[in-house]
């Protein structure tokens, strides 16, 4: 068991030694060298990514049966290491606006990044629990990295307690499968369920219940969610920007494989529970973000808006489901780096802004950037031909292929209902009087949202690209 | 021309348009001109351009015509691009319309003007779209992408009340058209594709087609609108620009009645036929309640909106009559109404560009300086009535004829709308008109103007066009009506025969 | 070529002077519109000897104007005698209103506008009366309407001229909305809507039921009545007659040509057009009969109590009109047709003589306010004379030809209807002649009642509007003598050919001239009898009129209110129609739909929106405690729903 | 045989008592101590179960460095606990009620846990016998072999674990004298000292 | 009595319920809640340790050593949260932590 074995975790490995490396770095040069080591780190994960395509498509598991890697994999963690990337580089003008530009950041970045990619080849649950513990240690920290903010700290401490509490019901939930199971092995678990030599009692559903507690808290998934928008509001925004995206692609690509692996047998035991977390989440998506003011806070609700839906491909169970909730999942990453990338550019001469009656008469002041945001808006809340109108697509023809017609359908009403909020960014921008204009952004930030506009505007003209891809992953777990 | 896409380049010329628009750059002023004779430019050569659809139109055929397919989503969603005799007349309304509605606001519109006609082109290139696909998945996309630059144009250049109006219109489609989404996705599940054609001969179970066509009608009932769910319509109407509200009216408002057509009939007969009592109640009580209403309106638009609703009722009437007279009448109301009803918006629009409050009780008397204005808004107010030889007629008369065939009840209740209609046509025109004028800001009034001319001719000219010679309008329509007809029938007759076999 | 020409002369030159009024100025809108119509007038009698005298029918058809499935309608003009007979009413009296317009408009301003209407309408009256098919006469029924809407408007400054324009439009509606479900109702019968179909076919379906709005119906007698709510509208029969009176705010050319001779005897002719079917339907023949009977009574009793002069032309109009429908209710089409071609002359006359007259005393109506003009305008006064006397029938004048004739035939037809009709236009001929001989009498004898001011203008019209009266006086003098034997006499089989349809049973064309002679005598008597007690009235002791006011001041109040239609109406139609608007505007539309939907559900979605945020307190331990509940419930979840196993 | 099932109730006994403690002391102090004597008792447990390894590090780690970390933090924070509102039990009842429903449902699953023999032929690692090897070497064995790679990622933990630390709580005060050992070790002749030829007689 | 699984997965049940309590009924201070969780962590490892010994296999010790570790960990980054957010707010009550809501 030597060198063969390693090459499965190529890219994690190298995140690990660049992520001490930069560490060095900074050490020795000091705060001075922040942009220095973010662009190593963006670096870092782009070299990480290349590693992941140049590893071998088919699947396979290794690490002692620990690991896993296959299509699903490569797919989630390209996403989630741009997601990571562009958060990087949306971070550094900021945190040096900001005063708060310290080398740790990105190097805390990176291990979240690192504890991402353990997540989403998890296969066995203490990988699972490693992987998430690795990330999260890492987001409680960048949470709370402005620590001289009230907000920033209380958002972190926050963040820290339930987060603690939900890994608690993690590893509660762990105990219980693997004492009911015997096993702490995805692929173990798996066969003894399809096999009918371990039968699928209360116990073991009681277990699969805390771990949806703990998964559904790390996607933030209603009644787990609650510590979404505190934090999302209190932390700095390229953080906030940070969350709302990567983790949540780590998340989904940990609840799918647990939910379509080891227990893809009992469908119909954890089904019930997935939809209602599903409705209730697209729910409380829709309406609480609706009283809003923040715009952080509002995407914070937005995001667990989304989340439901993407939840809806998981109820379903399928490989459709899944291949629904990756296209939605990539498209929902794309249109919330872009709106973050344009909220980062609210900035008063004053400072930074976050409420949303700032943004009047942004069509008069700065057109360009009212217009992306409005396109993302309309993108997010999934009206055609804009990408997010895909996702939802995908996810909900998953859903009733599935059976699931009320699910689908109370998903499509409260998509409906979401339009409401999103509809009064635009309508603020539009058709309230301008106020004093933005000063001019940042051209990285101009790049950012550029290119995440044209990928939700135009998505539609080639969407064969990801679609297939999608589906080449989501078969992955399926066989 | 055989490998020519005549459609597609008839869908997505105006997004060139707007290119050239986003590339002018300039002074504000300079801007603003060029973005409309540019737009102007662009619509007119659309409008030639589908009049090639017309002309390479095989009036014979009933099936799809001039079809394009391509890979798209896979999975059997396609761009899928066709006409047939019932989405032709619609793409060739669309061109039509739009030439004239960036002539109406040449001078209306003076801020954001770019941004203005960009929208336009925008909805443009989707409506013609909504008329052209063939796949379900591409209709939806057309159908909802609409709505945001008619938010927009609602939201931004509308009048007082914008905000609320465009919100209602928007999330109450919206709405709507989620449902219909829902039933999409259904169909694609049972049958594999989102091919229209294949899903035509599609049996869905006769069940599951009374949901999916429930489903469908939630969109469509509310696009069109009927009774009750319009009330969306009047405050659209009345918060729009004049343009905005042609097209509203012109284009927008034919979706529903088109995608009734389009869906709801070829692929759930029998449900189609169990709710016919349904509809046909829905549309008398939208015919009279709504005429009823729109006597007492105070608003021009509102006024108009409300007669709107109306004249819609006769259009669902006509399509679930399911006779030749009926559809066809149907069809060509709807061309008619879009003509019609889009002029009378832009005769408000002449007078609100004067005196900005549409308000009927602030006007008064204007023949006595507006002569041509008289006789234009005259011509129209006779239109909308359905005075024969106007094309108002035609279509409400096939209507009711086709009505009547099927249910006496339905087309004597109906044609009480025709009362109320020229109750409160004349009421307005009377009011608005006629009578001393003694109103002082009214005194200065001009007349309409060369381009507000050029406005109306061609307008009045299809409207009589198709009222003393509907024929080119109605050769189109034929064989695709007996084709709709014909399985109509034939699914109809299997139902029977299979209920005999149970039996 | 030459029956296009008829019927499309008028078309050109009213869009030549409608459009191109301000280029060619009123002069030259003036020539080429009377130019026009006289051209067309002059054709209409060549092609009235031709078809109706020389007996060649013929029809043209120009071009398809509607075609769906078996719904296939043409643009035709069909010429048989019927037809040529309207032709060359409508197209001289109109040529005459024409001329006598360019004297009486002298001093409007808009006078091609005005001239454009007059042609517009002539256009469509002819297109109504060439139609071959149902559709192309409602074509022209809807165009007359509009014309008429437009020439009762068209001093567009009055409101009541507005007012009364739309009246007009609105309650032919009505009569349109039975129309078009009678059109619909054949087409739904025989497939087609074109003459020929429907009426040879006609007989087959007599007897025959359908299921008409839930009720199994006698298929032709629901046909005709459908058909004749549309004749009662364009004739202002009793119910449908409001707009008739009202239509007199209109200048009086309008009334003399619209609503004396031409439109309003649409009604009359559209069922004689479609006698093929009427025959079949004995049920609906005795509705035309007593519908035409109670107006032709209950329109000659207003008529004797109104005090404007136009007005009381208009009620006798009405009456009139009424006269033709029960004629043709008994059967005697030929007799209806007759009386319309004679009436058009003398009602003509008396319109263009009266609006001599307005014309005259500075644009006064008011008979009241007149009197004693006789010496002023000698010629008006004659012409009025002659009027009177053709309309009141007196002995060889053409209204005596047509009016006794239509009296004999209802009481040939016998017993039931035909009696009703018999009593009640004998006492309208009683009432006529009074009203019609208040009328000259108020007007032209006594003192003058006008101020001196006025008097002292009274000068009498240009001879470019009396012409037109000359030439109508002849036509009432004659036009009985002359036609009767064709239209009504021994010859009426062949001059009406196949244009009128009598059933076998029919007899009444025959029987009427062998009435009992106090049959005869009786229309004579009380054509006198009126004479007399109007002379005694309003020349003789002119303080009767006001005593008997007085005394029979409900009966009096009745009357001059028209029996209080326009009231009625109101109370039932119109302010039921806009409080209802209102309150479905504001309780349906903006209350109930508005209220549960949009912005009801907006209000809740907004109330769950806030409460939605008040779950998230802020406080950690709210949300572990959520966290807690959800995991309970989704544990309690499995263990009621017995998950496992 | 009684000895252990005795021992087993003292200990588990003792452990919920003090558990409980924790939670219920007024003082974050005395819950800190209880929350070590609960560690204590578990360890004791542990050592009822076989598990000396855990059972020492435990008490090693947990006792030795974690519940010392929060005395220290209890003691840094200065907390005047006096003002610390007790708002115990207003809160209680529905709290209580949903807790005792979950406890229930626990409880009623695990107490029907039964060992499935089947499930034992999958077990990845099994122990082996006493006399074989202690406990302390299998758990070594298994460690930094087949989990060596999770060994590692542990220890990524531990370093995020000590960044955070330092990030967050690690301040430079201005005016406070550090050593920089760099600058001493850079440190030149030239620069901190000065040969000055004095005249004799003149002084410095 | 023989002491089997059960009693162990009871007391286990138990304090994991101690915990959560001590989460959500505390308004005392947050560091308690931080011992809460280490309860809940303590429930899990005897759990854990208990399965493992019952089922003959070593990997739930091995987890338990790995959840030692990180609990490590994860209560440094907790108390230095803490001790910044004490240093912005100059509190560490419960109910004192709710600036942001809604």
């Amino acid at each position: 068991m030597v060198l063969p074995e390693i090459s499965i975790a190529l890219p994690e490995i190298f995140l690990a030694v660049a992520a001490m490396a930069l560490l060095m770095i900074g050490v020795f040069r000091g705060n001075g060298s922040t942009g220095l080591v973010s662009w190593l780190a963006v670096l870092s994960i782009g070299v990480a990514a290349v590693l992941v395509l140049m590893g071998s498509g088919e699947a396979k598991s290794g690490l002692s049966d620990l690991y896993r890697v296959d299509a699903f994999s490569n797919f989630m963690k390209l996403l989630a290491l741009g997601a990571s990337a562009l958060a990087v580089i949306m971070s550094m003008d900021f945190n040096k606006r900001e005063k708060m530009a310290r080398f740790e950041f990105p190097i805390l970045m990176l291990i979240a990044v690192l504890g991402m990619m353990v997540m989403i080849s998890a296969y066995d649950l203490m990988s699972m629990y490693l992987g998430i513990e690795l990330m999260s240690l890492s987001l409680y920290v960048t949470a709370a990295f402005r620590r001289d903010s009230l907000r920033a700290t209380e958002a972190g401490l926050k963040y820290f307690v339930l987060g603690a509490l939900s890994s608690g019901m993690l590893l509660y939930g762990a105990s219980l499968v693997y004492g009911f199971t015997g096993s702490t092995n995805f692929g173990v678990i798996a066969d003894g369920l399809s096999s009918g030599r371990i039968e699928t009692g209360l116990g073991l559903l009681v277990g699969i219940v805390f771990l949806i507690a703990g998964l559904a808290f790390k996607v933030s998934a209603v009644p787990f969610h609650m510590w979404t928008p505190d934090v999302y509001e209190g932390v700095p925004t390229p953080v906030t920007a940070f969350f709302a995206a990567a983790p949540k692609v780590a998340g989904m690509a940990l609840f799918i494989r647990t939910f379509a692996m080891p227990f893809g047998d009992v469908v119909a035991q954890w089904q019930q529970i997935i939809v209602f977390i599903s409705i209730l989440t697209m729910a409380l998506g829709a309406f609480a973000a609706i009283n809003q003011k923040n715009i952080k806070r509002l995407m914070a609700y937005s995001s667990i808006g989304h989340i439901g839906y993407a939840l809806v491909g998981l109820a379903a169970g399928t490989e459709e489901g899944v291949r629904g909730i990756l296209i939605y999942m990539t498209l929902y990453v794309i249109m919330n780096i872009g709106t973050f990338a344009i909220i980062l550019s609210m900035r008063a001469k004053e400072g930074m802004v976050e409420d949303i009656n700032e943004l009047a008469g942004l069509g008069k002041t700065k057109p360009y950037m009212a217009a992306l945001l409005a396109m993302f808006m309309f993108s997010l809340a999934g009206i055609p031909p804009l990408a997010g109108f895909f996702g939802k697509f995908y996810v909900f023809l998953a859903a009733i292929d599935a059976g699931l017609y009320p699910l689908a359908i109370i998903g499509l009403v409260t998509s409906a209902v979401g339009a409401f909020y999103y509809l009064r960014i635009v309508k603020v921008m539009y058709f309230d009087e301008p106020k004093e204009g933005f000063v001019p952004m940042q051209r990285s930030m101009g790049v950012i949202m550029g290119v995440c506009g044209v990928i939700t505007l135009l998505f539609f003209v080639y969407p064969a690209p990801l679609l297939s891809s999608a589906a080449h992953a989501a078969s992955a777990l399926f066989n | 021309m055989a490998d020519f896409n005549i459609l597609s380049w008839v869908t997505f010329l105006p997004l060139a348009g707007v290119v050239l628009i986003m590339l002018t750059g300039g002074k504000e002023e300079v801007a603003a001109r060029n973005a409309r004779a540019v737009a102007l430019l662009t619509t007119l050569v659309t409008f030639v351009l589908s009049l090639g659809i017309w002309y390479m139109f095989d009036n014979s055929q009933g099936g799809f015509q001039m079809v394009e397919k391509a890979e798209w989503l896979g999975g059997g969603i396609n761009y899928h691009m066709g006409v047939d005799g019932i989405s032709m007349l619609f793409i060739i309304l669309t061109t039509f319309l739009m030439p004239i509605c960036v002539l109406a606001s040449w001078d209306a519109i003076t801020t954001r003007v770019r941004e203005y006609m960009i929208a336009f082109l925008i909805m443009e290139t989707l409506m013609i779209g909504v008329f052209c696909a063939l796949d379900m998945v591409m209709f939806y996309l057309f159908f909802e992408a609409g709505l945001i630059p008619m938010f927009l144009i609602i939201g931004i250049w509308g009048g007082k009340n914008r905000v609320y109006a465009s919100y209602k219109f928007f999330l109450y489609t919206l709405l709507g058209s989620v449902l219909m989404l829902a039933a999409m996705i259904t169909m694609y599940v049972i049958a594999g594709t989102t091919d229209i054609p294949t899903l035509m001969a599609t049996n869905f179970d006769s069940n599951l087609q009374l949901w999916l066509w429930l489903a469908f009608f939630a969109s469509f009932a509310v696009k069109v609108p009927m009774w009750p769910v319009h009330t969306w319509l009047p405050d659209a109407h009345v918060q729009a620009p004049t343009a905005g509200s042609v097209i509203l009216a012109g284009v927008l408002l034919k979706m529903g009645g088109y995608g009734l057509l389009r869906f709801s009939i070829p692929m759930f007969p029998e449900a189609s036929e169990y709710f016919t009592p349904l509809v046909f109640f829905m549309s008398v009580v939208a015919i009279i309640y709504t005429s009823l209403v729109a006597l007492v309106q105070k608003d021009m638009k509102k006024l108009i909106a409300y007669s709107s609703v109306a004249h819609m009722g006769f259009i669902t009437i006509g399509v679930f009559t399911f006779t030749q007279q009926g559809l066809e009448g149907g069809i060509l109301q709807m061309i008619s109404h879009g003509i019609v009803s889009g002029a009378l918006f832009l005769c408000v629009g002449v007078v609100y560009d004067r005196l900005h409050t549409r308000e009927i009780a602030r006007y008064g008397g204007l023949v006595h300086r507006m002569p041509k204005y008289a006789l234009i808004f005259m011509f129209f107010t006779m239109a909308t009535i359905g005075l024969p030889g106007t094309s108002g007629f035609v279509g409400e008369f096939l209507i009711l004829v086709g009505a009547y065939q099927v249910s006496t009840v339905t087309a004597f209740f109906a044609t009480t709308g025709v009362i109320l209609g020229a109750a409160y046509s004349l009421w307005l025109y009377r009011r608005v008109v006629f009578g001393e004028l003694v109103k002082e800001d009214l005194k200065t009034m001009l007349d309409v103007n060369k381009r507000e001319i050029a406005i109306f001719v061609p307008l009045i000219a299809v409207a009589l066009w198709i009222g003393v010679y509907p024929d080119p309008f109605l050769d189109v329509m034929h064989a695709s009506v007996t084709n709709l007809m014909e399985q109509h029938q034939a699914s109809m007759e299997m139902v029977k025969s299979s209920l005999h076999a149970a039996k | 070529m030459m029956y296009v020409l008829i019927v499309f002369l008028p078309l050109i030159a009213s869009l030549i002077a409608g459009l191109g009024g301000r280029k060619i100025g009123d002069r030259g809108s003036q020539i080429v519109t009377t130019g026009a119509v006289a051209t067309s007038a002059i054709l209409s009698w060549v092609a009235f000897f031709q078809v109706a005298i020389g007996g060649n029918p013929l029809t043209i058809e120009l071009f398809t104007w509607i075609d769906s499935g078996s719904f296939d309608v043409s643009w035709s003009l069909r010429i048989d005698t019927l037809t040529a007979v309207m032709l060359v009413v409508v197209n001289t009296v109109s040529s005459l209103v024409h001329l006598y317009s360019i004297g009486y408009m002298s001093h409007d301003p808009h006078k091609p506008r005005f001239m454009a209407y007059l042609s517009l309408f002539t256009f469509a009256m002819l297109m109504l009366v060439t139609a071959d098919n149902f559709l192309q006469l409602y074509f022209g029924w809807e165009g007359v309407g509009l014309a008429s809407y437009l020439l009762i408007g068209f001093w567009y400054k009055k409101p009541s001229a507005n007012a009364a324009s739309m009246k007009a439009f609105v309650v032919n509606r009505v009569g349109d909305f039975g129309f078009a479900l009678g059109i619909m109702a054949i087409y739904l019968v025989f497939d087609s809507i074109s003459f020929d179909t429907v009426f040879a076919a006609a007989s087959s379906e007599a007897g025959n039921t359908f299921n008409f709005l839930g009720f199994e119906v006698d298929i032709l007698t629901t046909i005709c009545l459908l058909l004749f709510v549309g004749a009662m509208g364009k004739s202002a029969q009793l119910g449908l007659h409001t707009w008739l009176p009202d239509a007199m705010e209109g200048p009086t050319p309008v009334s003399a040509l619209i609503h004396a001779a031409t439109m309003v005897t649409a009604g009359v002719f559209m069922v004689a057009r479609c006698s093929p079917i009427f025959e079949f339907s004995p049920t609906a023949l005795a509705v035309v009969t007593v519908v035409g009977a109670s107006t032709a009574f209950f329109a000659a009793t207003i008529g004797l109590v109104q005090n404007d002069i136009k007005r009381v032309i208009a009620y006798s109009t009405c009456s009139q009109l009424g006269y033709m429908f029960f004629a043709i209710g008994v059967g005697a089409y030929p007799i209806a047709i007759f009386h319309l071609f004679t009436h058009a002359f003398f009602k003509a006359l008396l319109f263009l003589g009266s609006g001599s007259v307005i014309h005259a005393v500075s644009d006064e109506q008011d008979m009241r306010k007149m009197g004693g003009l006789w010496k002023h305008i000698k010629v008006t006064y004659i012409m009025m004379f002659i009027g009177t006397l053709a309309l009141t029938g007196f002995p060889f004048l053409s209204g005596f030809y047509s009016k006794d004739a239509i009296i004999e035939a209802a009481y040939a037809f016998g017993p039931g209807v035909g009696e009703y009709a018999f009593w009640c236009g004998v006492g309208a001929a009683v009432m006529t002649s009074f009203y019609s001989w208040r009328l000259v009498f108020m007007t032209f004898h006594g003192k003058p009642r006008a101020d001196k001011e006025v008097m002292s203008h009274v000068h009498e019209s240009p001879q470019v509007m009396l012409i037109p009266l000359y030439v109508l006086a002849i036509g009432a003098l004659g036009a009985g003598f002359v036609f009767a034997p064709y239209f009504i006499g021994e010859h009426y089989k062949e001059f009406w050919g196949t244009a009128i349809f009598l059933s076998e049973t029919n007899t009444v064309m025959e029987e009427f001239h062998h009435p009992p002679l106090w049959v005869i005598l009786l229309p004579l008597g009380a054509m006198l009898l009126g004479l007399l007690v109007s002379w005694n009235m309003y020349v003789r002791r002119t303080d009767i009129p006001v005593q008997l006011a007085k005394t029979h001041s409900a009966l009096y109040q009745f009357l001059l209110n028209k029996w209080y239609f326009d009231e009625l109406y109101d109370y039932v139609f119109v302010r039921p129609s806009k409080w209802l608007g209102k309150k479905l505007w504001a309780i349906g539309d903006t209350m109930i739909i508005d209220g549960l939907g949009p912005n009801g559900v907006a209000a809740r979605v907004v109330d769950l929106a806030k409460r939605a945020s008040m779950l998230q307190s802020g406080y950690v331990y709210h949300y572990a405690f959520a966290m807690l509940i959800g995991i309970a419930a989704f544990v309690s979840f499995f263990f009621l729903s017995g998950g496992g196993h | 045989m009684i000895v252990a099932t005795l021992a087993f109730y003292l200990f588990a006994i003792l452990t919920v008592a003090s558990a409980f403690m924790v939670i219920a002391s007024k003082n974050p102090v005395h819950s800190v101590l209880f929350l070590i004597l609960a560690f204590f008792n578990s360890a004791a447990l542990f050592l009822l179960l076989g598990a000396e390894f855990i059972a020492m590090i435990l008490v090693v780690v947990y006792v030795g460095a974690v519940a010392v970390l929060f005395l220290f933090v209890v003691m840094m924070l200065d907390i005047n606990f006096s003002e610390l509102r007790q708002g115990f039990l207003n809160y209680l009842p529905i709290g209580a009620l949903v807790g005792f429903i979950l406890l229930v449902e626990i409880l009623l699953v695990v107490g029907g846990w039964h060992l499935d023999p089947d499930a034992l032929t999958v077990v990845t690692a099994p122990t082996s016998e006493l006399s074989n090897m202690t406990n302390t070497e299998q758990i070594g064995n298994l460690l930094y072999t087949k989990y060596v790679y999770l060994f590692q990622a542990a220890g990524m933990v531990l370093l995020v674990a000590m960044i955070g630390a330092i990030v967050l709580t690690h301040r430079q005060r201005p005016g406070v004298k550090k050593q920089v050992i760099a600058d001493q070790v850079y440190r030149r002749p030239e620069e901190a000292m000065a040969v000055r030829k004095v005249e004799p007689g003149q002084g410095v | 009595m023989e002491i089997g699984l059960a009693h162990y997965l009871i007391l286990s049940a138990i304090l994991l319920t101690l915990g959560v309590f001590g989460i959500f009924l505390n308004r005392k201070n947050v560091i308690v809640i931080l011992m809460s969780i280490e309860l809940i962590l303590l429930s899990v490892n005897i759990n854990l340790v208990a399965f493992s010994t019952f089922l003959n296999d070593m990997v739930g010790q091995v987890f338990t050593l790995f959840i030692l570790t990180v609990a490590a960990g994860e209560a440094a980054i907790g108390l230095a949260i803490l001790v910044v957010y004490f240093r912005n707010r100059g509190s560490i009550a419960v109910e004192d932590i709710h600036h942001m809501k809604g």
